[in-house]
């Protein structure tokens, strides 16, 4: 963690995300926060809860069923001068809006050569393991990562939720804000047939009050370690921290956390030490980010890698339902990886 | 620099300050109901058009109910003798079922068999009702809510369950979350569980049959909420361009999740009213009255298989349940709204109706009840025999790689080597 | 299997094939021009509705024509008033050099000298007129035909062809293709070269003017064609749903290049109409009558400005040109509709009304023409001096780099060094 | 080539594609073919030039200004049982298709486990040199390579064009198809300050009469080497050639061809062979398709490799109008990577 925790308290990632919205609102009022549900009911996973009651339905407030009409209406305020940050209730349902996230948010500052820019924050939760089938369970991170002019992150702590959601608010340019929501209750690290620590009984379930940043482009090390380096980012760093352990690898495990920009010193400096990589994400392999980072890491360490950096992913089919738990990475399958790669 | 002298941004005070307006629905948690807003008209009030009347023609039925059975259940009106005594005892046999298998599968999410489900309760006159004015060979594009389709059209409950279930016997081998069915041959295309997609592929399908030189109908379905999407749009775009045959359906059950139609621009204008501006005639019908359903969804059927254009129909209706399993209305809306809905409950007022016309006992319609919950409560039975997904009991983990393309591409086929099926 | 027993695919012959509809224009290349299909009405026939008038209201607003010039040049009825003579000539003068700066640009293209430019022949008196109603402070959110605004607020010409040039001066410094300007000063929002995009846009900077409690007005431009995309629809759902300060405009110049507006669903309502399903007046008007489109637009920014609502315009015109320089019309209609179009031209009608009143003497017209004319040789003369991207004199490659983020991030940096910029 | 040139004529991209067309609807008619602009006049490229008269108004025809309806309209077509193949004017108006392409059209078959199928072509023009500024000249091909369901080629001679739109037409899967604008007239290299040469002077300008094919999933070998592969598509096979030619370096080009399907059996077998690879595309480098076939043949060829894989691709900016030639990937900066990789 990148700041003490002075005044902390315990916070799930939802509680987490809600405080960060409430930090954002109260200091500068031209935050806005809207989206399908998130208005009077507080959004179905609740992280707005609360907010339209404190801040009033001018600057929180339900929205029609149109990603792309949320989107597009967000940036026409941005353009004015408000600082609209907007839930699409699942990434599955970002698709609609990315005309308008792609061509329009992130091009707004180009086109315009600064005359109008677009500070928006598009909040969203992605990600599997909650047995939502193809339509509740994406993870469309590379479909963001390939966009110049957007900013893509995802926070896997309750701490980083909330620090990095208000520094995403502040930013000056379009940040797509993923929220992998099989972490919102607790750290999931693969093993569905366990039960689940929630985040009151986790040492990174706590949350400063009040007003504090997580700056993207910051990767977090969350075990450092000497064998191989783990690149995740959301639930899968939870999942390579149970691999290596089972696997009783020393692995160097780096949560991401900002995808775009990117925090290749972090990443450049573990390979080089280790000489060993596996890159672990939800999402289909082909044209995954792993395909960057791996394409990035063997032309900056080539000479240190011992062994073919390893990319551990979702499969190239669809997101299934019944099959989740063999479609999803788990412990296994990350730690076989780092058994190969380790031998390799 | 050089042009008009515009004026200079004015003082406040010139103009008032503007406000952004955000609809708020008439009740909330501890509320009473309020409907007064709404006009419901009298049964058999609004009569017929002529089959291949156009949008102007339709102006008036875009705000006026459809209605003909009033609150005795008596049938009234120029609508009222489309539909005879035998389709109505059909279509009430649909609907309870309808109702027997969402109350069995409710019970079976409480009971951790499935940890999803979507009931249509208090909207099974809608779907039962046009499906039996389609015929074999037409195709619905329906929502999560449109199941009443099914039992109209033959489809065995387990198959149903089965999938729920997630089973190996599952048709669709576990790929899909629970309800998002695909019956081809009971004319169910497969439910997206991304909301308003299937309006422009309805009407594709209604093109391809007009290219064809067929003379199959699509039924497109959408809630109020999902009109909001461009998808809604362009689906009536093209419907407006090529005219081709197919019936429009929006199912205003007032409700899209927490948010009231309002939030959908339901408050500023029907939905019905939304299809004039593309030249599309459109009828407003009681959602709760099977009667008014399925006569209209003959007119429908019969104008649009006439090559005499699409027709849009918007069904008002109260979205009697939760959302989903996953939702709780208490939070959002009166606890007894959906009690006070004028417009009453489909199955009640057809029984009420057969009844009080001699058409059917209530012994009759006791043993139809009795029937759908034996047939549903075995149905699961044989259901949960195939197993639950949430016992460890899904369908294979090989049939996720199959089916991605028609032949799989040597990357795919290595994955699932890998991955050891 | 169970159900009703559905009745089977009928026998061919049961119903006549389906054909699919595809409109068609009235005129092909060859054909003679004709309009018999649309009602003009007459000058001075529609009259003002009150300001705060409703959908319904506005029914018939959204069939006729709001005309205030007729033939001779003579203004008739309620909106005649709404233009001072001085106003008029300020029109006049801006249209006048809407046209001279598009005929040098459209010689400049001929000579090389810029691979693309887009014309707004015929259409000068829509972005005029609707100009001149709005006030500093205010939003367009324009399409590459609305350049008209840009001559009403005092925007130098020169600076527009730098950018058409994409020089060193070029304000965009060559990021943009020719005409997709970006003049905030001047209430002129970027424009994208994806069409529909801004029409949610507009909608939701008119939303953060209520928000902020300001009395700020935008004006939202599409065309006929591009109303088709889902952007429309979320647009106006948006200003349904939240009723802010925005006028809704729709040019309906009958052509999307070579598509004319029945593909676009013109001919199953106007585009007026369509409004009025989502609740929101519309007005229709000729876009060739500067008097009419002016009285409009002032109509149009007091009512939203008095937080009244939306309101939406279609300005009924005819793209008098090609479509851009990259495209030939004499290949798909008939050569000679522009000239036929019963609506004329608006800088002739204009300068007609202006003479025939006495506001205006043919000397004078001239003067202005003449000014107009020279004023844009001297301009592209200047810009000219700055450099053509053509002759390799376009902005410095490292502009590119600059503008993606606020703050370029590590690779970005690593990559300009790598270019060498 | 995989086939013979018996009755052959020469022919331009755009003719080729508008014979491809041809063949596919006097083959089946089924085959049906609309988008803005496409059916009277023939396309603002004139791709279907002449088919609406030919095959009638029900066959060919001009659509609403949605790319969304295009799309949505053409799989209710398919799962009807007709085979649309629809016309996007530009890549860059995709955009608002998305989500009907990737949540539907990709998914139609699997998510009704084959009850319904998607047999759906979708051409558009892609990529840059035309100075068409940002929305005439994107390359959006890695946005659709990462998801399953779908396949994505690219073919980049008036052969292949015809015989890759057939297959595509025919293929029972939903199929994007890219066509490099800029090589519509001719061979485009990169030198854009020198003549452009037209393909009835080139030796690839010419396509054989009636029906033919060129597999999907085939990658095409335009130049044996044995120093270095260069794996490019589209536009930048022609850059590659001329930057192999001017660097004086024994380069293996391999035109793709196919994304989705991918030949990785070619591309393994070069770059064993040689050692060393340099992957050219237009699209901006992060994200893009480059990391994918990086991080393959990291994998595949790790223990062949002398140099880290290369990529030269479109700078992580959005495509500029003045600083087009700076943005599109030449044969300079192509041939520098070379020497980067011979002496790395
Ligand atoms: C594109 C998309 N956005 C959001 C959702 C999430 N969602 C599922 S159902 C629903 C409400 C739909 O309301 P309505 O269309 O009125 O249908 P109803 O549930 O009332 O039948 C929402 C927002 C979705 N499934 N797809
Ligand atoms: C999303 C998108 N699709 C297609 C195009 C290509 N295109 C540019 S202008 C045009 C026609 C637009 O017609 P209309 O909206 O009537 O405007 P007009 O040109 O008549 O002013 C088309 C299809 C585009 N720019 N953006
Ligand atoms: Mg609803
Ligand atoms: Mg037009």
């Amino acid at each position: 963690m990148s700041q003490t925790k002075s005044n902390t308290r315990a916070a799930n990632m939802i509680e987490a995300i809600r405080d960060g919205h409430d930090v954002a609102m109260e200091r500068d009022e031209n935050v806005v926060v809207f989206g399908e549900d998130v208005g009077y009911f507080g959004g179905v996973f609740r992280c707005t809860h609360g907010l339209q009651e404190k801040y009033g339905t001018s600057r929180v407030f339900d929205a029609p069923i149109t990603e792309s009409g949320i989107v597009g209406a967000a940036i026409g305020m941005a353009a004015y001068g408000l600082k609209p940050c907007v839930e699409i209730q699942f990434a599955d349902y970002i698709f609609p809006a990315y005309d308008q996230i792609t061509q329009e948010a992130a091009r707004i500052r180009y086109r315009s050569n600064g005359e109008f820019t677009c500070p928006l924050v598009i909040r969203t939760p992605t990600g599997g393991g909650i047995f939502g089938g193809q339509t509740h369970s994406q993870s469309p991170e590379a479909i963001f990562t390939h966009v110049s002019g957007l900013k893509t992150v995802i926070p896997s702590t309750p701490y980083d939720a909330k620090g990095m959601l208000i520094a995403a608010i502040e930013d000056p340019d379009p940040v797509i804000f993923l929220e992998p929501k099989r972490l919102y209750n607790g750290p999931f690290d693969g093993q569905h047939d366990k039960p689940l620590v929630p985040w009151s009984k986790h040492e990174d379930g706590k949350i400063p009050e009040g007003h504090y940043t997580v700056p993207l482009g910051k990767a977090e090390t969350r075990r450092a370690g000497s064998e191989v380096t783990i690149l995740a980012y959301g639930t899968m760093v939870y999942v390579a921290e149970t691999a290596a352990e089972q696997a009783g690898v020393d692995a160097e495990i780096i949560d991401l956390r900002s995808l775009i920009p990117l925090d290749l010193e972090a990443i450049e400096e573990s390979v080089k030490k280790t000489g060993r990589c596996v890159v672990v994400h939800e999402a289909t392999l082909t044209g995954g980010f792993g395909g960057e980072l791996a394409a990035l890491i063997q032309e900056r360490c080539f000479y240190h890698l011992e062994a073919p950096v390893k990319r551990v992913a979702g499969w190239d089919t669809p997101y299934p339902h019944a099959q989740e738990w063999a479609y999803l990475p788990g412990p296994d399958r990350v730690g076989r990886a780092l058994k190969e790669v380790m031998t390799g | 620099m050089d042009g008009h002298p515009r004026p200079e941004a004015m003082q406040d005070g010139d103009y008032a300050p503007l406000r952004l307006h955000v609809p708020e629905p008439k009740g909330r948690p501890g509320d009473a109901p309020d409907f007064s807003h709404i006009d419901f008209g009298e049964a058999g009030a609004v009569g017929r058009p002529a089959l291949d009347v156009d949008a102007k023609g339709t102006d008036s039925y875009a705000e006026a109910l459809i209605r003909v059975l009033d609150d005795e259940g008596r049938a009234h009106g120029e609508w009222a003798d489309a539909v005879s005594a035998e389709e109505a005892k059909t279509a009430l046999r649909a609907m309870i079922r309808t109702r027997a298998f969402d109350a069995r599968m409710m019970r079976a999410q409480r009971q951790g068999k499935t940890s999803f489900y979507i009931q249509c309760l208090g909207e099974e006159a809608i779907a039962v009702g046009q499906a039996m004015a389609l015929r074999q060979g037409d195709m619905h594009f329906p929502t999560y809510r449109q199941q009443g389709i099914l039992f109209v059209n033959g489809v065995d409950p387990e198959a149903m369950m089965n999938q729920i279930y997630s089973n190996e016997k599952d048709p669709l081998q576990g790929k899909q979350l629970p309800v998002l069915y695909s019956f081809k041959d009971a004319g169910y295309y497969t439910i997206s569980g991304n909301l308003g997609t299937q309006y422009p592929q309805a009407v594709g399908w209604a093109m391809a049959s007009a290219i064809k030189g067929d003379t199959k109908v699509a039924a497109a379905w959408i809630g109020d909420g999902a009109t909001a999407e461009g998808d809604w749009h362009t689906g009536m775009v093209f419907a407006s361009v090529y005219k081709p045959p197919v019936i429009l359906n929006v199912v205003n059950n007032q409700w899209a999740i927490s948010s009231f139609q309002g939030i959908a621009g339901g408050m500023s204008a029907t939905f019905a009213r939304r299809a004039l501006g593309y030249g599309i005639p459109a009828l407003r019908v009681d959602g709760n009255d099977l009667l008014a359903v399925l006569a209209v969804s003959k007119f429908a059927a019969e104008r649009t298989r006439r090559g005499l254009g699409p027709l849009a129909i918007e069904f008002l209706s109260y979205r009697g349940g939760a959302h989903s399993t996953s939702d709780d209305p208490s939070k959002y809306r009166p606890a007894d709204e959906g009690e006070k809905w004028p417009l009453g409950d489909p199955i009640a007022r057809l029984r009420q109706h057969l009844i009080l016309e001699g058409y059917l006992s209530e012994e009759e319609a006791a043993e139809i009840e009795e029937a759908a919950t034996t047939e549903m409560r075995e149905a699961e039975l044989r259901a949960e025999e195939n197993g639950l997904v949430h016992d460890g009991q899904g369908a294979s983990a090989k049939y996720m790689f199959e089916g991605v393309y028609e032949t799989p591409p040597g990357r795919l086929r290595e994955q699932r080597q890998e991955a050891g099926y």
